[in-house]
């Protein structure tokens, strides 16, 4: 993938910490308005794709690491999984925290309300932690179709050479 | 001869289909609808959510989304053992 | 019948899904077709779902006095969703697999295992 | 009994079977050690005997896989050169049989308008 | 916290976690993550079999997750389930044995199989997840969370079929056709879970059996869900992705995709017993399991006997034995609604065939790994390229003689025992499916045996001087498989009374299976 014009690049740089924090805001409020933890995650990837392909993917593997994303994968999924084994004092993903009054604890009023963040038990943590685990996993995806293409492309003018 | 015998066949697959369609009931009411009732009356209370949908992704089927994140994570491995280098 | 309307949308979906699988000869156009039966069945799950006159279930500043649609569907379409995102994924990796190896990603082609 | 299953319409009993095995074994090594003792080895008597032409060598005497049951695909002819066609290793087959064999079951489980 | 009430997730959510590790783990140190999966896996087994003595003793185990109680099926006086739950009753758990047993051993012979090149991890990750949705599809009481897990099966199946992709062609193109397949097998039944949802609003297994009509609808999602199971499972005409999936995936991974596909059929069982059981017209639907029986059986034999691959040759074979599970099980279910008859046979047929499903997973894998181990030694598959073999390879001689006698039938190996409940049932439905039966297991012997003469029979070849035995950790795998072999050959009553019989009656009583649900109904 070659390297994109200079406006699309100015372009990118501007609007690309937007997206982040756009994609981080529905992953954080997902148990209160529409989105969550797969919609916010997809954002997210969405602005490191718009780097690569404004950068072209040999300058954007400089800034894009595909080791630092395979960690936070599998961060985010042993949290998704560590917080369902926490439920096991009663059964496995109970909902622990809910209605509790500790984090995120807090009584829900019943029927039409405006939305309080700190509720919801560990449904905002299973957010994060899946959200975290979907915009490093199609980081990944997007990374090394990227470099894929290319391997694939060059091992066939090699041997067209030949 | 075998492009007519699968032409045919997926007339006939696609007819069923149809069939399906119209036997499927009316668009936009819910013969039955206990389970999602219960789940609209009591995620505030049980999974203290607004989002309903949420509730029912994280709490109420929670091990069907550690399914779905585990496909992602199966096919992003995938990837990485498809496209790795091996060193001779 | 008319009221059915969506539900012919559906497999009109799935339709030109199979059709596709069954008679196009090309991987990148295969991995098409299976994504049109994913959305097919997408929108048929969505379907299912929809209430007359009711509203998103979402309880944060909702209009009063409304009822809402199911829920389950939409949670079933999420998972769905991502599935087919991962689905298409690692399809379109092994087709640029293919290519590398065969030179071609036609399926006349793409069949050294046969007999 | 231990090893006895019952089949519905009588009974196998894999010990038993065993037993019989090595019973009857002992009594065929009984029989064959009092045949004649006059073979002995590196001789003419353990030199095989192919109609009196001479023994081929050893790599050239395995029979490679491709040859083994050849008599049985040759008369099978008529019926293998369709199967084998069948196998076309084409992706649009795959779906397209999965396509035939759904349509035939919702025929013979009898859906209808 | 008693753990022992939470046996059957951890089952599942060990071998989950472990799979999420490795990656970090392989950072750290690639030779630990083998290691690490082989003992997490044999962790699992223990569990299993705790789990196994837990259900044949008490009974039917339920698991609800998020509930306030495991055993909360109906939340406040709820008609109908509204949470996922497991489900493990003796069927589900005849299974689960098979596959737990069947990757613990994968692992330990990948130990010395899989060991050049990189990308450890990935693989040891993969065979996890492959075993956690195996689990998943024989545990599940919901059906939408089978399609998740029929859906992580087939990723993590075709990334394992796709691993020796790197530098060879055919892998890549086994793992594209077995994706279409299970993609197309995985839509349609999210297409026929969907239809179920439209109608009765409910996604439990057993609540949608205690409500099922058989219209129109029903008949369509019945017909959708058996061609596209069977399918998966590998029944003609729908099997040519099979000899190409097992023919290229490495050996170990072969013996586990076998499980896998017979979690699939394990899947159609469910469906036509516990889902439909006596509403649907059992006659025509069993005589179309049966029909799939014989012609699985008759064509994937005499396509065997032609390949020159040895494992082509061996998947072929693994297509004609699951002919015998569905002509078995096919016969007790055309049977099914007339109780004299099932008393007769259709109960000891269903014994054959379920109980040949778990004689099948353990010879078809030590057979598999035999090749693996010709392919390991003499780096081809080709039958006409081998020769004189059983002079350098004892072991792996004396194993493959045990596996080609038991997959052909002979005494007194366990291949014998249940096929034998299978043809003497069988006989009193129809004499003539017994006699095709017979002459396929004939035509099996036939083509071992052509198999065992060209690959190790014969003087020593010059190429293969240098070979000699494998390592210690391949010998072991496969000595473990033929120890089990000879035993259930020995002793078949003890596991069809224990373990067969119980399993069985599970399908065939569909009103204990949803009454642990719902309540005596």
């Amino acid at each position: 993938m070659k390297e994109m014009s200079r406006i699309v690049k100015i372009v990118t740089n501007f609007i690309y910490g937007f997206i982040i924090i756009f994609g981080f805001y529905i992953i954080a409020h997902g148990h209160l308005t529409p989105g969550g933890g797969f919609q916010g995650g997809a954002v997210v990837a969405s602005a490191f794709a718009l780097l690569l392909i404004s950068y072209g993917q040999m300058k954007a593997k400089k800034f894009l690491n595909i080791n630092i994303f395979s960690l936070l994968e599998s961060c985010g999924l042993t949290m998704f999984i560590v917080v369902a084994f926490l439920g096991l004092g009663t059964t496995f993903f109970y909902n622990f925290l809910a209605n509790s009054g500790s984090w995120f604890g807090n009584m829900v009023i019943p029927g039409i309300n405006p939305g309080d963040m700190n509720t919801a038990g560990v449904l905002p943590l299973m957010n994060i932690a899946v959200g975290l685990e979907v915009f490093a996993g199609l980081g990944i995806i997007v990374l090394l179709m990227a470099d894929g293409a290319e391997y694939t492309k060059k091992k066939e003018n090699a041997e067209n050479d030949r | 001869m075998k492009k007519i015998i699968f032409g045919i066949a997926f007339i006939v697959f696609f007819s069923f289909l149809v069939i399906s369609a119209i036997n499927m009931r009316p668009f936009g009411l819910p013969t039955f609808s206990e389970m999602d009732d219960y789940f609209i009356e009591n995620a505030q209370s049980e999974a203290g959510a607004n989002n309903v949908v949420t509730s029912i992704v994280f709490d109420y089927r929670g091990f069907d989304t550690l399914g779905e994140a585990t496909v992602l994570f199966t096919t992003i491995v995938g990837i990485v053992a498809l496209f790795r280098r091996v060193k001779k | 019948m008319i009221g059915n309307f969506p539900y012919i949308t559906v497999i009109i979906y799935i339709g030109c899904g199979i059709y596709i699988l069954m008679f196009q000869k090309n991987l990148i156009k295969l991995a098409i077709g299976i994504n049109l039966i994913e959305n097919g069945i997408n929108l048929f799950l969505i379907t299912l779902g929809f209430k007359k006159g009711a509203v998103a279930p979402i309880y944060t500043q909702a209009p009063s006095g409304q009822s809402m649609v199911l829920p389950t569907p939409q949670a079933l379409t999420l998972t769905s969703i991502v599935i087919g995102v991962a689905t298409t994924a690692l399809i379109l990796s092994m087709a640029m697999m293919i290519y590398k190896h065969y030179g071609s990603i036609e399926v006349n082609e793409v069949r050294r295992l046969r007999g | 009994m231990l090893g006895l299953l019952e089949t519905g319409s009588g009974f196998w009993s894999a010990v038993v079977w065993v037993i019989l095995v090595l019973v009857i074994g002992s009594l065929v090594y009984y029989i064959r050690n009092k045949g004649e003792k006059s073979y002995k080895k590196n001789t003419e008597q353990d030199k095989p005997f192919i109609s009196g032409n001479p023994e081929l060598s050893k790599e050239g005497s395995h029979i490679s896989a491709s040859h083994i049951y050849w008599g049985f695909t040759e008369a099978l002819k008529g019926y293998y050169n369709p199967l084998v066609k069948m196998h076309t290793g084409d992706i649009n087959d795959y779906s397209g049989w999965m396509v035939i064999i759904t349509v035939v079951i919702l025929i013979i489980v009898g859906v209808r308008r | 916290m008693n753990l022992l009430n939470h046996t059957p997730i951890l089952i599942l959510a060990l071998p989950l976690l472990a799979a999420f590790l490795i990656p970090i783990i392989g950072k750290i140190n690639k030779k630990a993550t083998g290691i690490f999966a082989t003992l997490v896996l044999g962790l699992s087994l223990i569990l299993t079999i705790i789990l196994a003595v837990k259900i044949l003793s008490v009974g039917p185990q339920i698991y609800v997750f998020g509930a306030k109680s495991p055993l909360l099926t109906l939340p406040s006086s709820l008609k109908f389930p509204i949470r996922i739950m497991f489900q493990v009753d003796a069927m589900g758990i005849f299974m689960g044995l098979i596959t737990a047993l069947v990757s613990f051993l994968g692992a330990i012979y990948s130990l010395a199989f899989i060991d050049k090149k990189d990308g450890l991890d990935s693989y040891y990750s993969l065979l996890l997840l492959l075993t956690v949705s195996m689990f998943g599809m024989e545990f599940t009481g919901d059906l939408f969370n089978f399609f998740v897990f029929l859906e992580i099966a087939s990723m993590a199946s075709v990334s394992l079929i796709c691993y020796r992709g790197t530098d060879l062609g055919e892998p890549v193109e086994a793992g594209f056709k077995y994706m279409v397949v299970s993609s197309i097998a995985a839509l349609m039944v999210l297409f026929a879970i969907g239809i179920f949802y439209g109608e009765y609003d409910v996604l439990n297994i057993a609540a949608i059996a205690s409500v099922i009509k058989y219209s129109q609808l029903d008949k369509i999602a019945l017909g959708i869900l058996v061609s596209v199971l069977a399918m998966k499972a590998g029944a003609v005409p729908m099997h040519m992705w099979t000899p190409d999936a097992y023919s290229e995936a490495p050996a170990p991974i072969t013996m586990i995709l076998v499980a896998a596909s017979q979690a699939s059929l394990y899947a159609i069982f469910r469906v036509v017993f516990s889902l439909y059981n006596i509403t649907l017209n059992t006659l025509a639907v069993g005589w179309i399991i049966i029909i799939f029986g014989l012609l699985s059986m008759f064509i994937g034999v005499t396509m065997a006997i032609i390949q020159k691959d040895i494992k082509r040759l061996m998947a072929y074979h693994a297509i004609s034995q699951t002919g015998y599970m569905l002509l078995g099980v096919g016969v007790g279910l055309a049977v099914l609604a007339n109780p004299t008859a099932l008393q007769r046979y259709g109960i000891t047929a269903m014994e054959g065939g379920i109980f040949h499903i778990m004689n099948h997973a353990m010879y078809k894998g030590l057979l598999f790994l035999t090749a693996g181990a010709l392919f390991f030694r003499t780096g081809t598959r080709d039958l006409n390229k081998m020769g004189g073999l059983a002079h350098y390879m004892k072991y792996t001689t004396i194993f493959f003689i045990i596996g080609a006698a038991a997959i052909a039938g002979l005494p007194p190996f366990n291949g014998f025992a249940s096929k034998l409940l299978i043809y003497e049932s069988v006989y009193k439905f129809n004499p003539l499916l017994s006699i095709i039966a017979m002459v396929v297991s004939i035509l099996t012997l036939a083509s071992f045996v052509k198999v065992f003469h060209s690959a190790f029979l014969g003087p020593k070849l010059p190429q293969f001087i240098e070979v000699k035995e494998v390592p210690r950790s391949m010998v072991f795998a496969m000595a473990v498989l033929s120890f089990i072999i000879i035993f259930f050959g020995l002793f078949p009553d003890l596991i069809v009374k224990n373990l067969v019989h119980p399993a069985v009656m599970s399908l065939i009583e569909q009103f204990k299976y949803t009454s642990t649900v719902l309540g005596g109904m």
